[in-house]
């Protein structure tokens, strides 16, 4: 079985070929420390501007508003940890949803603990918060709303303008977590009033280990690595200039044609969606139908248990998850799942394809063709089934 | 991840399926912890003469079933009784150290199972003095609720 | 002028072509996330547990108490927040000295403004803290001590085994930040009882944007970056695979031949040293004579200013630095020659040349050659100097 | 970093060294903060005839002081005293913000060897009536003492 089909697209992508030639010349030749001020770093310092550019570029912020990270985790620590503790005095209420990354949920308990208020906003069987729920939420304490731009597993998408609105009218700070947004959804920070925002290489065909944070200028934040003066004093430690300069042309080509790239995604996205509601029986679609990331496909196939069907996928050469990557260390069901309503024995039945930019109709043709057989033969097994 | 022997059992499971009208049933685990093991056992003068099962769950609680349905056929159900999830799991090649609840579930439900066929005919057997099908053999990481 | 000498060594190194290659497939082809269960994966995540055993061994620790990190800064910052926060009912007092790296300095700064007490050793004029001072400075309150293991500026290197030892007596934890010394040093953190070691790979011919943090087994240490279930659920975020394999690959390699690389670098660094010795008047050697990093030159050049003597350097193609590469940023003395008691005038002249593995002899040849003319020529346009 | 011609006047400073009696000198500038700036004139009926500067400190400063003292040669007193370190900059082609300072070190030494110049000479220029040789130049990130 040689065939190898990559339909995990969410949890990582591989880094694109002229990404990797963008970075190649800064490991071994251009690899001057970038605060040096003469020749040898100065390449490197130069490369970074450049991509600042590009990621401020990606999502229609100032240059100057991006400051670079260790990835979306680092990203998401320090936009709420960083808010959190410059803002204590004014209050310590945060607003956030139960559907976010680990990122953002581990962040906010880790603050319960130190003695911030964290008020989990509930989902809709669809995954989106409800607007009314929020307002209700925020009191005078409340110093940052940080609620994801896209969901990686189910893929539904937040009104975000709206929330951004909401906050601004609040003079709350909004954060979102758009990792899984950027290269997929149209972002521009200062039409949704959007205050802060996470991004992460690893996920647009760029090197993992990097991400950025988005800080809208005046915003007052404490640094979360301390140290050196680098990243205009915000973020120390040596940049990682080749990382960071995959990531400038990654998210360069993420948006470049957005549009073509969206329109092109969600045309196998459908196909698939499409072919398995056709081909098989006790299936339900995750997620929101329409406010949906063009490439997530997300569902919960009755009466099995999502390892074996992965388990089955992997042994035809096709790669899919069953929930999070992050969170296949655990055996529960994902929390995403279950905010959404789904009862555990459902939960446990969910599979995730994500399509990406070397996903083809060949691909997706051969999932249905073999999908209904390994469903198929599972439920045979399972005492749940009974036809 | 997972060793050929679990892989073989999991792609060619032994023994899957139901008994009309079997000597015994026993069933474990719990749709909402993602697994349910069930044992169908057809016994003949205390003989296991068949043995089929149905599982929900993970490749490695179907590997178990297959291997351990295989295992205690043809056997006597003294012998199957001392059937022992460690044994399971070598007989296997191992699990990854996440998965050995699963080999647990497989002992389980061949123990519930007998007992089903102990009660239906009077008898008694000193291996199930103190086993609870219903016990909660979740050992592992699982916390929901 | 095409001559390109580099002797930033201790500012960052290139990539050794090897360690290029170790991480090369990782990029493009091998780019599964590690966390996935499957196929697609699988290859990082034996990479990265291939990579763990090398930085081990390359610190003689156990492999699973190293954690990967986005770089030196984020260890250090970790290591010291992390025992503070998870440790600040047993007490609140933490002892460093006033040469550390800013990564830790900064981090200490922070934790003050939070309401921790920091006790910063002064050093003698060698840069080495004293036994004593650091004995008195213990009290019942004291839940830290972090030393640097080698100095990046000065190059001299602690008296670890004996700081470690009066930790253990006293049952504080001891962090030191070996960025420096990792390659140049032996180490072995049971000999000297460290329990928290931070290193770097980008020191060490590895990339830049990764590091390592040694965390003694048993030892309770409050999570940094919140989030996913990587590292043992100890430090969240995607793992920068190709990172980590070539800090690996890069550990091995530096650590393969260490009595070797040290004795030929040391034989350039004393070279270098006894020739500006003999060739240039009004110079002193800043750090400890024999304590001290095998690659590390640092003089006082008096009567002139740092910077003009490294643009003199560049444009005959020399790299070097005035001082730590962060602190550029900045046009004060370096916080590290202060410490070591040179007052601010002489501080101001200070040239660090770092020795490393692609040095030669023509190089310091060629150095020795062109210095004395530079510091002649700047000392006649010098205010200060009479002659 | 550098433009080409501060570059230029780094490497081939010009009226570098001392004049022997000059008619007025100044100096500005602290060791403490690595920049010294001293100039020397030589004035005849209103002209500097002469001018020579020594500088410690860092390649702007090298910089500043050589193209400054190009552009006060030949000069009247008036004239020079209406140099400004803006000039200064743009005759460099410009200079790295935190690089400003070490341009208005040079209109200050300038000053100041003026002002040394007119009390010798009982001369007064309403240009020096606020400048204060020994005031602090710095307005950028030192902040030691
Ligand atoms: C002693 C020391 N500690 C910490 C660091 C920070 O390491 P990194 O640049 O990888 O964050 C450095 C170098 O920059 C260093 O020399
Ligand atoms: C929504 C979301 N947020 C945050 C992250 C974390 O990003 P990283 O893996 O770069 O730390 C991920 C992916 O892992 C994600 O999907
Ligand atoms: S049945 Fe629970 S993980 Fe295998
Ligand atoms: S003289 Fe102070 S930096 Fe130029």
């Amino acid at each position: 079985m040689n065939k190898r089909i990559y339909l995990d697209y969410a949890a990582t992508t591989p880094v694109k070929e002229e990404v990797f030639q963008a970075m190649k010349p800064y490991f071994t030749e251009a690899f001057g420390n970038p605060s040096s001020v003469y020749s040898y770093g100065r390449e490197g310092k130069q490369a970074i501007d450049t991509a600042r550019k590009q990621v401020a570029k990606a999502i229609g912020s100032k240059t100057d508003e991006i400051f670079f990270t260790g990835g979306g985790s680092e990203a998401d620590n320090w936009a709420i940890k960083g808010i959190a503790y410059a803002n204590k005095n004014k209050g310590k209420h945060i607003i956030t949803s139960n559907i976010e990354h680990h990122a953002v949920l581990h962040t906010c308990e880790y603050l319960e603990k130190e003695g911030f208020k964290v008020t989990y906003l509930e989902v809709d069987e669809y995954g989106q918060i409800r607007i009314e729920d929020l307002k209700k939420a925020i009191t005078d304490e409340t110093i940052l709303i940080t609620i994801m731009f896209a969901n990686n597993e189910v893929g539904t998408i937040q009104h975000i303008k709206e929330i951004g609105e909401i906050a601004r009218e609040h003079k709350i700070y909004f954060h979102t977590d758009a990792v899984q947004a950027l290269g997929n959804v149209k972002i521009d920070v200062n039409e949704l009033n959007i205050d802060l925002l996470s991004v992460s290489a690893h996920k647009v065909y760029g090197p993992k280990g990097v991400g950025a944070l988005y800080v809208r200028k005046g915003i007052k934040l404490f640094s979360f690595i301390h140290g050196g003066a680098q990243e205009r004093r915000r973020r120390a430690g040596t940049e990682n200039v080749a990382g960071i300069v995959g990531f400038g042309k990654a998210a360069e080509m993420a948006t470049e044609n957005l549009e073509e790239h969206v329109s092109k995604i969600k045309k196998l996205r459908d196909k698939l969606i499409d072919g398995i509601n056709e081909r098989i029986k006790y299936v339900r679609l995750n997620g929101h139908p329409t406010d949906r990331l063009p490439g997530n496909v997300n569902f919960v196939f009755e009466f099995i248990e999502g390892e074996s069907l992965l388990l089955s996928l992997d042994l035809i050469g096709v790669a899919g998850s069953s929930g999070s990557a992050c969170t296949s260390g655990s055996l529960d069901p994902s929390h995403v799942l279950m905010a959404l309503g789904l009862p555990h024995e459902i939960a446990h039945g969910s599979l995730r394809l994500t399509i990406g930019d070397f996903t083809t109709e060949e691909d997706i043709d051969y999932v249905l063709e073999n999908l209904p057989k390994i469903v198929d033969r599972l439920r045979m097994m399972s005492p749940l089934y009974e036809e | 991840m997972y060793t050929e022997k679990v892989m073989d059992h999991f792609m060619n499971p032994r023994n899957v399926g139901e008994i009309d009208n079997a000597s015994g049933v026993g069933q474990v685990g719990n749709a909402k912890c993602g697994d349910i093991m069930k044992i169908y056992l057809d016994v003949k003068d205390g003989i296991i003469e068949d043995v089929k099962f149905k599982t929900f769950g993970c490749g490695s609680a179907i590997a178990s079933s297959s291997v351990a349905t295989e295992m205690i056929k043809g056997k006597t159900l003294e012998e199957a009784l001392k059937l022992t999830n460690r044994q399971v799991v070598s007989a296997l090649d191992g699990l990854p150290a996440p998965k050995i609840h699963c080999s647990v579930l497989a002992e389980q439900a061949i123990k519930s199972a007998i007992l089903d066929y102990a009660q239906k005919n009077g008898l008694q057997f000193d291996e199930l003095k103190d086993f609870n099908p219903d016990e909660d053999h979740h050992d592992h990481g699982h916390d929901h609720e």
